[in-house]
């Protein structure tokens, strides 16, 4: 069944041409295309696990000579998760964009976002990842900029340059790796790579340039005016999908090709950052004066903790333990996908009904849209990590390994930083729910307010009960040397 | 003997671009620059690519290069051509 | 190890590094686009050093088709981001 | 002693193209530095020559220094664009950087080093030999782009299309240029033709030798180019529907045979071996007008003027140029 892979990517590459040719049709064919790939994508989790994994030589050329698409549980996870909150935005930049042009011009870049993504999380050649991220990073930027706005122009040609860098620091490192063992196929890569002075290089490039793309602290200063500046359905993907996939990428390098190569010390530097990433980002999201600065503003917090799992991993001896820490990772990753995704599209709803998203001035949100408040309040949970989320569950286990490692140090870091994003919540909900003359009469239903809420929903509840299956699945690592379904 | 000849033809060829280039650098106005640059060059092409035959030997090369040698010549005419229009309308060369 | 491989390939790390250096440096959003190709052009320069394998020896050709796709998505950005500059500046006179 | 000949020929070489380099991006008069980096492009030909990498001789001519050329010498005419102060600003002091990017600068260099002595030199060298003669074509770069790794040549078409797609979504055209004199218009006249001539002979030489849809399809925008120069506002670029449908082409072409051999029960982009040949022509020649079209209206620099209102274009295409 390895043909699902690539189709996963072609029906968004051929629904962003069609958009192209037929630009009324926008928006059926861009729901329809990400609905597609979301049926694709979940049918094929059934496969990984049958399978153990699934490869696709495209082709019909072997690794090596040619490119394979692959699928483990990392990347279905993250496939299922993404095509997801694609479908939702999708549906809500149906009725967003009120200017004809724009609105044009949304629907092929869009999806040619979308292709980037799906092929980012399914390559297995490193040169063809950075084709991949360059797709990504130019489809981003040009959506950034649709916005129109100065603000928003300015922060896109910030994100490209910035981008564009650590494209290349990612390509040096690719060009180390082929000159050092002359393939570029992860599987096979990661058979040969050893410690020495061609790997540790290309290991810190090719870090360094990710890190960059998945926005860590002090790398992260693009991102809140890129985020916060987008329209609203491009913040969630950009927030919830783009540097979630560079992230994907870097445990890519670090458990599969690098698995030999990479060092605890290396980690802790990685965590260290992290905990500087939830710290000060917190901190600016609580002080931050627009809704969407303080989603972009906690994007930077809850990447952080993601990059606080690196140091646990790398002290867990392979087996068992590792993987449950592992699965964690992914389940954090996973919630905060589908949790800001709802955020910034209810912020969305709110800046379009009030016409601003000044929070000093959201009084009496909660009675013109109770809908999108309690979206606001649902992600927010999970943002925090209270339960049900999944991110409860997956700081538990962050605690708990850290405890059964010794890492004390790591536990003040998240009790601070899951306060400080109570703060910020309930500062939020305080303004909402506080008196004023409230934002709007309408109560806006339908494609607007309802995938935020599926999303929120299942940040919340879904993810929440059902983890154990998600154990299950990122136990499976078909990258890893000698296991290629 | 041609090996002799093809090289005097080269060397002679990269003198002339010297020549151009050092008129580029140090003559006082634009006409003058432009004048010293394209008539330099022009030969100095002419003389290394027929060098550059002679070494070779086979008359498909000669072709070839006798093409290229007349589009640069009818490009770096052109190019000079329009610089000094430009230059005129801006109100003379500086 | 041939020495076309350590000139040019250390010859690529050196423009990577001039390229960025450069792009860290400037605040003219032009001036950082053209270090963000010499620093790309650099690290080009690298990946096809390796590939060669001697002057009468054809080279390894993967390199060579990676440098082709490196370069059109090279161009690809830079046409991006001038638009981007340009919209910048017409928003700035506004 | 011809070995040592080459050693300095090649350190001469390697030192301009570096003097180059540091200069296109140390200087601070932008004009300046956009010659230099055009002239800096010229060099990198060179070295791809000296290489033995043609096909990146011929794509470097055309695309790194003749298109990106091109692009940049017309951002420095809309002038004051120039001198826009990108917001990011790094806060360290200019020694530190210089100092940081020497360190890794050596760092990467003693990698490389330690790369290239470990190595097993000709690394897919001869895989791409053994399999050559069932990829449809004979030239090996064309081989690996068009079929062994096909699939990053179809994302790479993807990009240029995505860069088209932000452009015509920021602003319009740029205005055209004044009609040029009689001179000008002649080189125009003989140049474009022999432009396009050019082009199909290095799509139709890719199978065999150097050349390919890309550097065709450069050299038909350098067409482009030049008349846009001559005064024709819209470089020949065909209207409405017709060039959208020539700038999906690139993707279209290429995914519509991909997602065939899924079809017929092979791998994607799995060409059968004896329609392998015909199918990268075509292929490669779709890239080309479509590669043509995009440089082109990277050129314009924005959605020409009928853009917007392409659905009643129907009147048949003028696109000899593209």
């Amino acid at each position: 069944m390895s043909e699902l892979l690539p189709w996963i990517v072609a029906l968004p590459l051929l629904a962003s041409l069609v958009c192209l040719l037929l630009p009324s049709r926008g928006g059926l064919v861009g729901v329809s295309a990400p609905v597609a790939s979301l049926v694709l994508a979940i049918w094929s989790v059934p496969e990984v696990v049958r399978h153990g994994g699934l490869e696709h030589t495209l082709g019909g050329w072997a690794p090596g000579l040619g490119i394979a698409l692959r699928a483990d549980g990392l990347s279905v996870a993250l496939l299922v998760m993404s095509a997801a909150v694609v479908v939702a935005a999708s549906v809500y930049a149906t009725s967003y964009f009120a200017d004809e042009a724009r609105r044009r011009a949304f629907w092929p870049l869009w999806l040619m976002m979308v292709t980037a993504l799906y092929a980012l999380l399914l390559s297995g050649d490193v040169f063809n990842l950075y084709v991949t991220l360059e797709l990504l990073s130019l489809a981003a930027v040009a959506l950034v900029a649709l916005s129109a706005s100065r603000t928003a122009v300015a922060a896109a040609t910030r994100y490209l340059a910035i981008g564009l860098l650590g494209s290349l620091a990612f390509l040096l490192g690719v060009v180390l790796l082929y000159g050092a063992y002359g393939t570029l196929d992860i599987a096979a890569l990661s058979g040969l790579v050893e410690s020495g002075p061609a790997a540790w290089a290309a290991l810190v490039l090719m870090t360094v340039g990710l890190l960059v793309k998945a926005a860590l602290f002090p790398l992260h200063f693009w991102l809140p005016g890129a985020h916060a500046n987008a329209p609203a359905p491009v913040s969630a993907a950009l927030s919830a999908l783009v540097v979630k996939a560079a992230f994907y990428l870097l445990l890519r390098l670090w458990f599969d090709l690098f698995g030999g190569v990479v060092s605890p010390g290396f980690a802790m530097v990685l965590g260290v950052l992290g905990a500087a990433a939830v710290l000060w980002g917190s901190w600016q999201a609580l002080r931050a004066p627009r809704l969407k600065l303080v989603a972009a503003y906690s994007t930077v917090a809850q990447l952080g903790y993601l990059f606080l799992f690196l140091p646990l991993l790398l002290a867990l001896p392979a087996g068992m333990a590792r993987d449950g820490a592992f699965a964690a990772l992914v389940l954090f990753a996973i919630t905060h996908g589908f949790a800001k995704s709802a955020f910034f599209l209810g912020a969305g709803v709110i800046q379009q009904r009030a016409g601003h998203d000044r929070i000093a001035e959201l009084g009496g949100t909660a009675r013109a849209l109770p809908v999108t408040t309690f979206v606001l309040a649902l992600s927010g949970v999970a943002l925090v990590g209270l339960p049900p989320s999944g991110t409860f569950l997956a700081k538990w286990q962050l605690l708990s390994t850290a405890i059964a490692t010794g890492q004390w140090v790591w536990i003040p870091v998240v009790a601070v930083g899951s306060l400080l994003a109570g703060a910020y919540l309930f500062r939020l909900l305080g303004q909402a729910f506080g008196p004023g003359e409230g934002v709007g009469p309408v109560l806006a239903w339908g494609r607007e307010e309802l995938p935020a809420l599926m999303l929120a929903v299942i940040a919340t509840a879904v993810l929440g009960l059902g983890a154990s299956y998600l154990w299950e699945l990122a136990a499976i690592r078909s990258y890893a040397p000698g296991v290629v379904a | 003997m041609v090996d002799l000849l093809a090289l005097t033809l080269i060397v002679v060829g990269l003198f002339f671009f010297a020549i151009g280039t050092l008129g580029l650098l140090r003559l006082p106005d634009l006409h003058s620059r432009l004048h010293a640059l394209t008539k330099a060059d022009n030969i100095g092409l002419g003389l290394l690519a027929l060098g550059v035959v002679l070494l070779d030997g086979s008359w498909q090369t000669g072709l070839k290069l006798l093409l290229v040698w007349l589009l640069v010549l009818f490009a770096s005419s052109s190019s000079a051509h329009a610089i000094a229009r430009y230059a005129g309308r801006r109100g003379g060369a500086q | 190890m041939l020495a076309e491989h350590l000139i040019y390939g250390l010859s690529g790390v050196g423009l990577f590094a001039i390229g960025l250096r450069a792009a860290l440096l400037h605040g003219s959003l032009l001036a950082k686009i053209l270090a963000i190709n010499v620093c790309g052009a650099g690290v080009f320069l690298t990946i096809v050093a390796l590939a060669y394998q001697g002057l009468t020896v054809p080279a390894d050709p993967v390199p060579h088709a990676l440098v082709l796709t490196g370069i059109v998505v090279a161009v690809s950005a830079t046409a991006l981001a001038l638009a981007l500059g340009r919209r910048l500046q017409e928003m700035q006179d506004e | 002693m011809t070995e040592t000949l080459w050693i300095l020929f090649d350190l001469l070489l390697a030192a301009m193209l570096l003097g180059l380099g540091a200069a296109a991006v140390g200087t601070r008069d932008l004009k300046r530095g956009v010659v230099l980096f055009i002239v800096f492009g010229l060099f990198m030909a060179l070295v791809w020559a000296r290489l033995r990498a043609p096909d990146l001789a011929l794509a470097e001519a055309a695309i790194g220094a003749g298109i990106a050329g091109a692009l940049l010498l017309a951002a420095l005419r809309d002038e004051p664009a120039a001198e826009v102060p990108a917001p990011a600003r790094l806060a360290v002091p200019g020694w530190l950087l210089t100092l940081f990017t020497i360190g890794l600068a050596v760092v990467v260099g003693w990698a490389l080093i330690d790369a290239l002595a470990t190595a097993q030199p000709q690394r897919l060298l001869p895989l791409v030999s053994a399999e050559i003669a069932s990829s449809g074509v004979s030239h090996p770069v064309t081989a690996v782009l068009l079929n062994f790794r096909a699939y990053d040549t179809l994302l790479e078409l993807a990009v240029v299309l995505t860069a088209v797609y932000g452009i015509v979504a920021l602003a319009p055209a740029r205005p055209g240029f004044r009609p040029a004199g009689p001179v000008l218009e002649g080189l125009v006249g003989w140049l474009v033709p022999l432009l396009i001539v050019t082009a199909a002979y290095l799509l139709w030489a890719g199978a065999h030798a150097p050349g390919g849809a890309f550097q065709a399809g450069a050299t038909l925008a350098a067409a482009a180019v030049l008349l846009r120069l001559g005064g024709h506002p819209r470089a020949a670029l065909p209207p409405g529907t017709w060039l959208r449908l020539t700038l999906v082409a690139g993707v279209g072409v290429f995914l519509l045979v991909g997602v065939a051999q899924l079809a017929f029960g092979r791998a994607f982009l799995a060409y059968p071996v004896d329609l392998a040949g015909g199918l990268i022509l075509l292929i490669e020649a779709a890239a080309t007008l479509a590669i043509a079209a995009a440089l082109a209206m990277a050129y314009l620099g924005g959605y020409p003027s009928d853009w917007h209102s392409s659905a009643s274009a129907k009147q048949g295409g003028k696109d000899d140029a593209g």
